[in-house]
């Protein structure tokens, strides 16, 4: 290892306590001791129920809620913390996302675009919704090695077109897709764009102003932060003019036997106590981030995966999923091995002390357009180093020969 | 870094060279048994006459663990009676669940070496999954 | 202090760090070590992404989680571990069930029935799935002292109503209902009985079974628990029938570009990564009241009511909502003081080193037809001692004079 | 113990015998202010005239707070132009986020006594309810 490679390590004890190489950070990703006490801490000195309270420890409750509101709204570049709904993760934001919005404004004879290469989080919301509300569900099919472009969006289309969804980066593919393209296209067609940011927010700088998309969702646990939390950002005006989601405690201005009028955003999408502890875990892991930085942060990615992809094409068992250019990944390495099944495979790497993720990483569709169940998947982190890419490589080299190959 | 993987040699030898994994034209029982959250899919087939399992073969897709499970069941089960079967069928889920003595699981021969999918729960369902469909088969018979 | 009074607050350190007299229970409990430590050590020892990984650390993580749900069951009497299904909080399970139950099996002319007493979140719900369904929603008016009894159900239910919902302890009153009468009434009509049990989870013992009960929703932050998670119970014949509330990852069983098929209970609920850390933090607060056990927990809260309002009694300013039996008020103290506004009194507390709550108690509708505007509640948990109900009483007695009254 | 609390005689002494407050028959203009979560309500009344705010009163409920903050609001705006309110009620929306000079403190005599609510953040909108609602009006004059 070395020395800025320990240094990162010491931040991530979990690694060296299991003896484990982690390879699955697309799932979720590992907690540095700095987030877990900044939750701990608000636990033994400001907790109390915020917004309403009239006593100091409220009112530091409130201040600790808001301020990690602020600083997941600077990291994205919101032009407002207002604009940041904190969620339980990027499902529950696509959810709120399908019922308030899409419920409300869409209707017969409207349509909704997202691609077939989404998680299923932002693929089962749009199906609910198209059902629910008679608007149809139309699929942008990427090619076999996931691009997906703009002007494949503009190809299809329509001015009946008034919501389309794309992962900024794929769990499968790893690619970068270009949203800012995305949310223009949809945009000249009267459409909004929300943008899955589950896996590109925790791995590329995001800034929502300059993609001009309409939503982004992701999740606080993919990021370093606690299980538990996540966000939404929505435009201002867009979030005026939703309807609540959830109702409750908290949202609301007036309450009648007849019904209510709602608070101001984002509270009226927040019912119920909220989870300060969670915010302020996701607002120090943005700073843990911020600490390290991006440069840092994006090149270790890059070249890990650089050195991952160069080994494992040398073996001809192995089979890449997507762009054969190391840098379109993010860190994200789907493979099948010749004659293995990715369970097998996920097992014999669990044996070897290597945690990799088999299945269909929750995008059914898309595997069963490329043509399989099931397949391998290392992910990776700026924690991990190439000691552990060496590992993941001699074991995965060493696979068909524990199940019975002569090769 | 350890070793000591459960995919010894005669799991992978029933998992790349079965014996019964082909199609079975005379049989009178046919039943698909999934696992939806690994994918796993099989086609079980059996020929019964006068209670007694004369045939057997299997198809389909799946994990090595899926596969070689349902192979030695029926390398097991060919030539057993209905009620033989299902008392080895009771056996293996119980071994799987971890509770059988040594002497249930001698009966269960080569398929015995499965039980260490008693400590690996998310495999569990693979190593069931024939034995699963064979059980709910037989309630046909 | 008496040793036990000190051998408890050992377990609150924050009461001492932050020097503070906690009457605010009702609205979040403080958090013992054991609990945040627990959370932590799952994020030290254990965290992965549960339920679909194949390798040693996703397989305790799952372990972890299901054992929670085991733990949490338990607790309550369930039949099952399926029958928890994890939330955020108490509110987002009376959502799921206005939204997953109520908006599938109820249409119009049928009628859903709850109390006046209701907190919002057990309201508002039930107010929208009216709405949306053509549900007629009738409200059960209790007496102004908060007596609510399974006769005045029986008065006033149909064979239309489909679904009853009405608080276990009232946030307002502190009043403990008669959940299994309310539930036979209900059953007798063919309608299901949604119990709230925010506040009654965390200070009595509970027995779904025993009270019969078809749902019951309540949260971990109110019962020492972090915040973010939270729980609903609903009879496992009824998860089964009920459609998924949350899309996405994790809660489908097959997934295709036409729609698709879901996991069984109570995965289905559970759309996207689950709180794995919260869900042990629950379980954890759960042991740490077991370890303290109901006998203790029950009559410490219920003298130190005793004492209170006997206490209070003596001041003629002060007005106590509710019972005069301090035995029906489970900690829960809710009251006028004469000339001042509660948002002063708060205040004032508040300069007094004392947390207390001012305002509706997001039971707006309650209020009004108590003919008021807002209360103020002071709210007990087991760690509260003597001492604290001494300052208590003394400061209230001050107000009026701080506020200018001759006494 | 401490006992700093913030509600001083002149507070409470506006709170409990208001000046300003009672119905005003000849007000040419009246505006509702309401702070919802806490449940404040004032309904404020001016009588003005060629740009002056010759007579005012208040009605309604609320805290001390809200109601002393609109006594004397009152006492002070009372005979001064529209511009000499307007000019007092932004100096005292900025006293209560935290930012004006001394002198302008003093421009608010008796009002500047609220400068702690900029601690206190629950209770601004208490505060400033009045003199919002006087802005709010002023903007139709
Ligand atoms: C009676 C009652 N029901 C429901 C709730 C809502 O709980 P939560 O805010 O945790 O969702 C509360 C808590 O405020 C309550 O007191
Ligand atoms: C692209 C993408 N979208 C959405 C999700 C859902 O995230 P979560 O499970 O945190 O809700 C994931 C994570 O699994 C993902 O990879």
């Amino acid at each position: 290892m070395t020395e800025k490679d320990q240094l990162i390590r010491k931040e991530f004890p979990i690694l060296k306590n299991r003896n484990v190489i982690y390879l699955d950070n697309a799932a979720t990703s590992q907690k540095p001791p700095c987030v877990i006490e900044a939750a701990d801490q608000y636990y033994r000195m400001y907790n109390a129920n915020p917004l309403r309270g009239l006593y100091a420890l409220s009112v530091d409750a409130t201040d600790a809620y808001e301020n990690a509101r602020k600083t997941v709204a600077d990291f994205i570049g919101a032009a407002r913390p207002e604009e940041i709904v904190f969620t339980r993760n990027a499902s529950e934001s696509l959810n709120l996302i399908a019922y308030s919005y899409a419920r409300t404004f869409l209707k017969e004879g409207d349509e909704i675009i997202c691609t077939i290469a989404e998680h299923h989080s932002n693929m089962l919301p749009w199906q609910q919704a198209a059902k629910v509300t008679g608007a149809k569900l139309t699929y942008l099919y990427c090619e076999k090695d996931g691009t997906l472009t703009p002007q494949m969006l503009e190809d299809i289309i329509t001015e009946r077109t008034k919501l389309v969804a794309v992962t900024q980066i794929s769990n499968v593919f790893g690619r970068l897709n270009d949203i800012k393209g995305f949310a223009k296209v949809a945009h000249d067609h009267g459409a909004v764009l929300v943008a899955d940011g589950a896996q590109s927010v925790p791995h590329v700088p995001v800034d929502v102003q300059d993609l001009d998309c309409d939503f982004l969702a992701f999740s606080g646990h993919k990021m370093f932060a606690p299980m538990g939390i996540g966000a939404l950002y929505a435009k201002y005006d867009l979030l005026e003019k939703m309807p609540p989601f959830l109702y409750g405690g908290e949202m609301i201005e007036y309450v009648t036997t007849e019904g209510a009028t709602y608070a101001e955003v984002p509270h009226k999408f927040e019912a119920g106590t909220v989870n300060v502890g969670g915010a302020v875990g996701l607002a120090e892991a943005i700073r843990f981030m911020q600490r390290f930085g991006w440069d840092l942060i994006t090149k270790r990615e890059e070249e890990l995966t650089v050195y991952a992809m160069e080994k494992m094409k040398q073996y001809p068992y192995v089979h890449v999923i997507g762009s054969e250019d190391p840098k379109e990944h993010h860190g994200i390495i789907t493979f099948k091995l010749d004659g293995v099944h990715p369970h097998d495979i996920a097992a014999i790497f669990d044996a070897h002390g290597i945690a990799v993720r088999a299945g269909h990483h929750c995008a059914q569709p898309l595997m069963k357009y490329l043509g399989t169940l099931s397949t391998t998947r290392a992910s990776l982190a700026f924690y991990n180093n190439k000691e552990d890419i060496d590992a993941f490589v001699e074991t995965l080299m060493q696979i068909r020969k524990e199940m019975g190959y002569a090769e | 870094m350890q070793n000591n993987t459960f995919y010894n040699e005669v799991l992978t030898d029933h998992n790349l060279h079965p014996i019964h994994k082909h199609h079975l034209e005379d049989a009178n029982f046919s039943l698909e048994g999934v696992n939806p959250s690994c994918g796993d899919d099989i086609i079980l087939n059996l020929k019964v006459e006068d209670g007694r399992i004369v045939d057997g073969a299997y198809e389909g897709d799946g994990c090595a663990i899926s596969q070689a499970s349902a192979d030695m069941m029926l390398d097991l089960v060919i030539g057993k009676s209905k009620e033989e079967a299902e008392h080895l069928a009771d056996i293996f889920l119980r071994m799987i669940k971890g509770s059988i003595t040594e002497d249930e699981k001698e009966e269960l021969e080569e398929a015995s070496i499965l039980s260490d999918v008693s400590h690996m729960p998310a495999r569990v369902k693979c190593a069931v999954l024939g034995w699963h469909t064979m059980q709910e088969m037989l309630e046909e018979v």
